[in-house]
């Protein structure tokens, strides 16, 4: 008989309640440093990059304004959201039309765009939610109206139906009207503004008393309500505000692009877009949805652009229309595979040991 | 008549190709984005052999069952066993990746011109007042010998019930002696199998391009959520709900999309019956 | 605006035409024929040697994916004015060119399309944009005219017209225009039925068109959903007199005869159509299929007639800037190797103001242009029954 | 006026009848036992107590006023808190964090305050050690008392308590039990509490409810349903009966 | 030796929880694990059965080692686990849950499916119904003669009395002593020391990860240190 003495369990560091507190307080301000980062990138990269890579730059923006939206709902909400293009639609279509139809500026339609994007997302969660579907039922429910969404506008003449709308052309800059010749640097900083709010509400949010809410919600729905949290409200907040800051997006899309249709703004695509950016990155996490746009939208340009300047021995493939696509399929299926937590959420579980 | 009959054929169809869907997403829990394009490949394959080797397309069923089924136990193998305990949107994003990959090698390798596949004998026969092809009502046929097949090996066999355990507890199921994972390659196998099947139906009545599988990618959720996910005679109702709800809904609803029926029905059923048709509550 | 090009004087040595369609996604066949006749137009006039008002300068294509995605479409159009493209040519889907001609439109480079048929793409006062194939509206009333022609040539009589067109924009607009024509003409278009193309069976559809008993059924789809309707009408043998493509995407493909059931026999359509009378078309063609392996589809012709206008267009302004060059494309008359009604001329919103359709007919397992009948290779048969 | 007061509770799921007609009153700073066999219905009485969802038939009153159905939420904030059988933690919060919440979530501003009062429920249960780990690899038992913290956290007035023993030792449960009494004897909160371990029913229930089958079999002094045959019978086995 | 644990280590996402232990159980023997929470316990049956992964030591059953993700295969040499939550086809019938039971059985003697259901009669009864609708203590008999399907030759329960009314627990432990009476033999682990030191041969007290006492278990049952951590209240 051995005769060690008997213990009760003993946590592993007595002092956990410290550290706790101190890994948060540097949290915060890698945050903010990061977020700095983000500023001064977005003012400088016009003047480094060559004005043809400033498209794929705008695009990073675009994605990661979808990936952040996205990533609150469903990684910090827990709500599964595959019919994100139902709000990045809304944003887009609202403010074509307003602008098209109604002549109404830009900055105005995308107010409204927001307004409705998220009393869609609102909308849409309390029903499915009040039907108490969950996990893929949520997920096949959101995209369902997605769908219909598309659907409906493909069959609407006043939206224009499959056509979709134009922006029509000013000639030169105009804030008011929110265009600036083609290829001018101020489409990325307004896009860089709208990112940097994006991220700022984040920040503010999971800092709030209801971002805390929300995330016990999400962790324990029942327990959440058993020490009084409204778990709907929380719920439908986060969706809301996920919805808002993807129709940012939209706005952000047509005023770029200068063009929207059914397909680009409500077909499923956009959904994928929204999901893969942020789980590349790393979902659930801050700064995952931003990382993961930054790896993802390029790619499928690397894609083509390599192949296009492919090296002397593998010159028979360019030109092999959809080798860049199974290249880019490929790409993401092994980051997937390597990193299934995503880039932010594999290093912040490295670094918590 | 005909909107009925029509709507019965396709639903029929629907429900083939859904049949896949809903096995992989009853004992994996993945929803699988690549159904479609599995369909699409399953309809070269069925190409690729009946012009090669001159045979019936119905034989090719010999060739696109196995191969289908080799290649979705591949892909459980190399990427999908490795993040089964990930969260359902990474797996989803899998499957996103192997669509893509997919279309884009038949694009590749066959070119984009759409080809065809003649079913010998294929003609409209008139059948309750209505018309339809030989091709489609075969396809209906294999949709239900599909389904018995798939319901007999899942219910009436002894791994057809290993497989139901797997789905009901993988840890379970691990620790009286069932190797999971294999279950897990075998189920996606079927699965795959499944959607080859109905590859090589499919194939005898509409023109082979590699996003044909993809087309039918969102009626082929619809189907598989309206019958309870999972669920493979429930798969086959769903089918048919929706084959006949798109073709009524065409009448009800001229120069909308027929599809806006659909989803209409879609949501209506899932709210009022969550797990589906034929889900049981848990 | 960026300026593409050189300085525009003469001693440019190599001018860049960026070339944009679907090599990949669902027009992938399109696209990449395209792609190859804009190649064979600039081989050409290189091999002739090059724009002599330009001291023999050397055209070089640069061909890019629109993936048939309006993004891609525009990131691409922009990646290949920053890369010095003089013009544009493209790019098959109307979303995707409208696109581009939003963005040629903003950088002041010139964007000749060779297929998009939605009207709107120069409806909005675009000055860079220029269109050679007729426009979904001027196809949908081409289409009544000649269907009625042929059918008082014929000495046949057609009282009602069931028509069904895909429901997006292009069947839209090109029914609009078609039915307002045939009334016109005293033609009844009644019912006229819209599906969805991504459909997996039109039965029921192609049911409903006929009940009011049609005498002629008319069809605005793209290929797929078109052989779907044929294997309807096939199933069903309806009593009609012909099966009347307009614009339709389907019917005038050589593929369509033999998937189509009893191999599309008698099958008429209008659409744009290569010059089969024209020897300069016909040899292109032929060189077009020795080369590609594939006989010339009329949007590679349009293609190659687009790179040509440009081509023109330099030699006749004398100038690679961008802004002199729009306004030579903009006063150039061509001879296109499809059918037209006299040389290409743009009229102000851009668009091809000769521009037409020619109709064909499936006989004898080959399509044979047979109508108007300056252009025709054979006499059309009507009535024309399918089975 | 007793404080809780349950009326004719019936709860059927599909075909079976997890609770029939059950009827039963806590008066306020009581402290009432719960015992019944696995399946008879416990956890589902709490469950329509405190509207996990609704009872299919019956009335809940809490100080008079009528909440059957009332959301959980809600009665949360009006005092009437409950412990989960199988723990329920936020997992990927710490300890700390998890009664942080709590507090919160009755309106205690600002943050730090809230802090520094769950640091003290945390004291209070023990459980300070554990406060900065996160919640979800944590031991059972510190789980367990955790989600004790939790509820305490939200000062209840009727605290509902569903097998809090279960899965401790001997050695573990006693400090919990202690403070169980200390609650109800300087805070008076009144308290139901499921229980199969029987030495705390003893020690700590004024009454005792058995149910079996969905419906109260026997109520009472706690020796005297602990003696009762049927409940032996049904609940506790003639071995219990032997050895006591 | 049947199976023989030696200086094993343990634990989740490289925390080591178990440090070094060594036991072993010998043919028709009921051993006992008893032990705090969180001292281990279950972390250490799954350990034996290859369902966590070992960072060092070994184990091994019947002179063969065992390694990380073995479950499937140790379960067809006749090791069984029986875990803390049970893991019940829930979907599955009563009767599919048994006959699954029997999948890794290969040629071995063991429970008759008649012995069984005489062992459990509620499961006689109870053939078509759900697993998952059974009560607590039901699922619990299914569990343990699920696994007694597969004709084991060592079964691991990991605290099969808890949550348990009193009644349920005796019957569970008079399954335990007919199950060994058979030639099987158990590890246990339990909560409930006073039952399973009564019931045990030889027992490990476990604490933080480690093996702070073993031996006879009633020896153990004596000891005043035990008593005071375990049995006492
Ligand atoms: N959500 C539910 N859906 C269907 N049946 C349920 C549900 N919740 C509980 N039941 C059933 O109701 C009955 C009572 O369950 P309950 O959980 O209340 O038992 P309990 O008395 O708490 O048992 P234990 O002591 O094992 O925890 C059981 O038969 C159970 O299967
Ligand atoms: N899946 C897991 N991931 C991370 N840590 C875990 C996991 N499972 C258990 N642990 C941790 O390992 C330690 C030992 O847990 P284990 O479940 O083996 O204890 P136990 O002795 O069985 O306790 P109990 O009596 O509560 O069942 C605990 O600190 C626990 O938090
Ligand atoms: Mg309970
Ligand atoms: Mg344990």
């Amino acid at each position: 008989m051995t005769t060690a003495s008997i213990r009760r369990p003993e946590p592993p560091t007595a002092t956990g309640a410290i550290i706790a507190n101190r890994t948060n307080s540097s949290h915060r301000r890698w945050n903010w440093i990061l977020l700095g980062l983000v500023a001064v990138a977005g003012i400088s990269l016009p003047f480094i990059l060559p004005a043809a890579e400033l498209s794929v730059a705008m695009r990073v923006i675009i994605y990661a304004l979808m990936g952040i939206g996205w990533n609150l709902m469903s990684g910090f909400g827990g709500m599964f959201s595959f019919g994100h293009a139902a709000y990045f639609g809304i944003g887009a279509y609202t403010t074509a039309f307003l602008l098209v139809d109604v002549g109404l500026s830009p900055w105005v339609g995308m107010l409204f765009g927001v307004i409705f994007a998220a009393g869609a997302a609102v909308g849409i969660s309390y029903l499915a939610l009040r039907y108490k579907l969950k996990g893929a039922y949520f997920a096949l429910a959101t995209f369902a109206f997605a769908e219909m969404l598309r659907l409906f506008v493909t069959g609407n003449k006043a939206l224009n139906g499959s056509v979709g709308f134009t922006v029509p052309v000013i000639r030169g800059d105009t804030w008011g009207m929110f265009q600036f010749s083609a290829g001018s640097p101020i489409y990325f900083w307004i896009g860089t503004v709208f990112l940097i709010i994006a991220l700022l509400i984040t920040m503010f949010f999971l800092r709030s008393r209801a971002g805390r809410f929300t995330i016990a919600v999400r962790d324990d729905e029942m327990a959440a309500a058993a020490i009084g949290i409204p778990v709907l409200r929380h719920k439908l907040i986060v969706a809301g505000l996920s919805g808002g800051i993807t129709a940012l997006a939209g706005t952000l899309y047509l005023q770029f692009y200068m063009f929207i249709d059914p397909e680009i703004a409500f077909g499923h695509a956009a959904s994928n877009n929204a999901i893969v950016t942020a789980v590349v990155g790393g979902v659930g996490t801050l700064w995952g949805p931003l990382v993961g746009a930054i790896i993802v939208a390029p790619l499928s340009d690397l894609a083509t652009t390599a192949l296009r300047n492919a090296p002397e021995w593998l010159s028979f493939l360019s030109g092999q229309s959809g080798l860049d696509v199974v290249i880019y399929a490929i790409i993401l299926i092994v980051c997937v595979l390597v990193l299934p937590k995503g880039i932010v959420g594999t290093f912040l579980s490295r670094r918590r040991k | 008549m005909q909107a009925l009959t029509t709507g019965f054929l396709t639903g029929g169809i629907y429900s083939l190709i859904a049949m896949g869907l809903t096995l992989v997403y009853g004992v994996l829990h993945i929803i699988n984005f690549a159904n479609g394009a599995m369909v699409a490949l399953a309809m070269y394959i069925t190409y690729a052999v009946v012009s090669g080797l001159g045979i019936h397309p119905y034989m090719a069923l010999l060739i696109t069952v196995p191969v289908m089924f080799i290649i979705g136990a591949l892909l459980q193998t190399t990427l999908l066993n490795p993040i089964m305990r990930a969260p359902i949107h990474t797996q989803l994003l899998i499957t996103i990746g192997v669509a893509l990959g997919i279309e884009n090698i038949l694009l590749l390798v066959f070119g984009p011109n759409p080809l065809s596949v003649r079913l010998p004998g294929n003609q409209g026969i008139h059948f309750l007042g209505a018309t339809v092809e030989l091709s489609r009502i075969y396809a209906f046929i294999g949709a239900l010998v599909l389904v018995a097949a798939l319901w007999v090996l899942l219910r009436k066999t002894r791994i057809g019930t290993a497989i139901r355990s797997v789905a009901a507890n993988p840890e379970g199921a691990r620790l009286i002696g069932i190797n999971v994972k294999r279950i897990y390659v075998l189920t996606f196998g079927l699965g795959a199998a499944a959607a080859g099947a109905a590859g090589t139906f499919v194939a005898t009545f509409t023109t082979i391009e590699p996003t044909a599988g993809a087309v039918f990618n969102l009626t082929a959720f619809v189907v598989v959520v309206l019958g309870g996910m999972g669920n493979v005679p429930g798969a086959l109702v769903g089918g048919l709900i929706v084959g006949l709800t798109e073709q009524l809904g065409g009448l009800i609803l001229p120069g909308q999309s027929p599809l806006l029926a659909v989803f209409v029905v879609f949501l209506v059923v899932l709210f009022a019956k969550p797990q589906g048709i034929f889900g049981r509550a848990s | 605006a960026v300026t593409g090009g050189g300085s525009g004087g003469g001693d440019v040595e190599e001018i860049v035409i960026g070339a944009l369609h679907p090599l990949s996604g669902a027009n992938a066949v399109d696209g990449q024929q395209m792609s190859y006749a804009a190649q064979m137009a600039v081989d050409e006039v290189n091999d002739a040697g090059g724009i002599a008002c330009l001291d023999g300068a050397t055209l070089k294509l640069e061909a890019a994916d629109t993936k048939g995605e309006p993004e891609t479409g525009q990131s691409e159009a922009t990646r290949l004015i920053q890369e010095g493209a003089a013009a544009l040519v493209g790019s098959f889907q109307s979303g995707t060119s409208a696109n581009i001609a939003a963005v040629a439109e903003r950088n002041g480079v010139p964007f000749v399309m060779d297929v998009s048929a939605l009207d709107s793409i120069l409806q909005q006062d675009y000055t860079y944009s220029f269109r050679i194939q007729p426009s979904g509206g001027m196809m949908g009333e081409r289409g009544a005219t000649f269907l009625d022609e042929i059918v008082k040539e014929a000495g046949a009589e057609v009282d009602t017209i069931g028509y069904l067109y895909e429901q997006g924009n292009y069947g839209a607009s090109v029914y609009e225009a078609f039915a307002a024509e045939a009334a016109e003409l005293g033609m009844n278009v009644t019912p006229a039925i819209s599906y969805d193309p991504a459909s997996s069976d039109l039965s029921t559809q192609v049911q409903q068109a006929l009940a009011e008993g049609a005498d002629v059924l008319a069809v605005s789809g793209y290929y797929r959903d078109g052989l779907l309707i044929s294997q309807a009408i096939s199933s069903i043998a309806p009593d009609l007199q012909a099966v009347f493509g307009v614009a339709n995407g389907g019917y005038d493909q050589q593929q369509f005869t033999v998937d189509a059931p009893n191999g599309g026999e008698g099958y008429l359509n209008a659409n744009y159509q290569i010059d089969v009378t024209n020897e300069r078309s016909m040899a292109v063609a032929d060189a077009f299929e020795e080369g590609f392996g594939e006989p010339m589809r009329t949007s590679a012709a349009l293609t190659y007639d687009a790179v040509s206008v440009i081509a023109e267009g330099l030699e006749q302004g004398c100038s690679a800037d961008t802004v002199e060059l729009r306004d030579a494309i903009a006063a150039t008359e061509y001879e296109p190797i499809v059918v037209n009604d006299g040389p290409v001329k743009f009229d102000k919103t851009g668009q091809n103001e000769n521009a037409t359709v020619s109709v064909v007919q499936v006989q004898g397992g080959k399509i044979l242009t047979v109508y108007p009948t300056d252009v025709a290779e054979a006499d059309f048969v009507f009535p024309a029954p399918v089975k | 006026m007793s404080l809780l007061e349950i009326d004719g509770l019936s709860k059927t799921f599909g075909g079976l009848q997890a609770l029939r007609d059950v009827s039963i009153s806590v008066d306020e700073g009581e402290i009432l036992g719960v015992i019944g066999a696995n399946g008879a219905g416990k956890t589902t009485l709490f469950n329509c107590i405190t509207g996990a969802f609704p009872p299919s038939a019956g009335r809940v009153h809490l100080d008079g006023k009528d909440i059957t159905g009332a959301r959980m939420h809600v009665l949360a904030q009006h005092g009437l808190v409950r412990t989960f059988q199988l723990m329920r933690p936020f997992g990927t919060m710490t300890a700390l964090e998890n009664v942080t919440i709590a507090v919160q979530s009755r309106g205690v501003r600002p943050e730090r305050k809230a802090r520094d009062e769950a640091m003290e429920v945390l004291l209070r249960t023990g459980l300070e050690g554990w406060a900065g780990n996160v919640s979800g690899s944590l031991p059972t038992a510190v789980q367990k008392r955790l989600e004790l913290a939790r509820a305490l956290a939200m000062r209840p007035r009727v605290l509902l308590l569903d097998e809090v023993l279960a899965g401790l030792v001997p050695a573990e449960r006693a400090p919990v039990l202690e403070l169980l009494a200390e609650l109800r004897k300087n805070d008076g909160v009144t308290m139901v509490f499921i229980e199969h371990i029987m030495a705390a029913v003893r020690q700590l229930s004024d009454r005792v409810v058995m149910m079996d089958q969905g419906a109260v079999l026997a109520e009472g002094d706690v020796d005297e349903v602990l003696a009762d045959p049927r409940v032996i019978s049904a609940y506790l086995g003639k071995e219990y009966g032997d050895a006591a | 030796m049947l199976l023989e644990v030696e200086n094993i280590r343990s634990g989740y996402h490289g925390l080591e929880i178990l440090h070094e232990i060594t036991l072993h159980v010998d043919p028709g023997e009921i051993v006992a694990v008893v032990g705090a929470n969180g001292a281990g316990k279950s972390t250490l049956l799954k350990t034996i059965v290859g369902e966590t992964k070992q960072f060092g030591g070994a184990v091994r059953y019947q002179d063969k080692t065992i390694s990380f993700g073995g479950s499937h295969q140790v379960a067809r040499q006749g090791l069984m686990l029986v875990p803390e939550h049970r893991a019940l086809f829930g979907t599955l019938t009563v009767e599919e849950n048994l006959q699954m039971g029997s999948w890794a059985r290969r040629e071995r003697e063991g429970f008759t499916e008649q012995e069984i259901m005489e062992l459990f009669p509620i499961l006689d009864e109870r053939r078509a119904q759900y697993a998952e609708t059974m009560s607590g203590g039901q699922q619990q008999m299914l569990a343990i003669a699920r696994a007694l399907m597969g004709a084991p030759k060592l079964l691991l329960l990991d605290e099969p009395s808890t949550g348990l009314s009193p009644k349920l627990t005796w019957d569970v432990f008079h399954a335990v002593k007919a199950i060994r009476e058979r030639g099987v033999s158990v590890l246990i682990v339990e909560q409930n020391a006073r039952q399973v030191l009564d019931l045990a041969d030889r027992a490990y007290v476990l604490e933080s990860g480690s093996v702070a006492l073993d031996g006879d278990a009633k020896e153990l049952a004596a000891d005043e240190r035990v008593q005071a951590a375990y049995l006492g209240g």
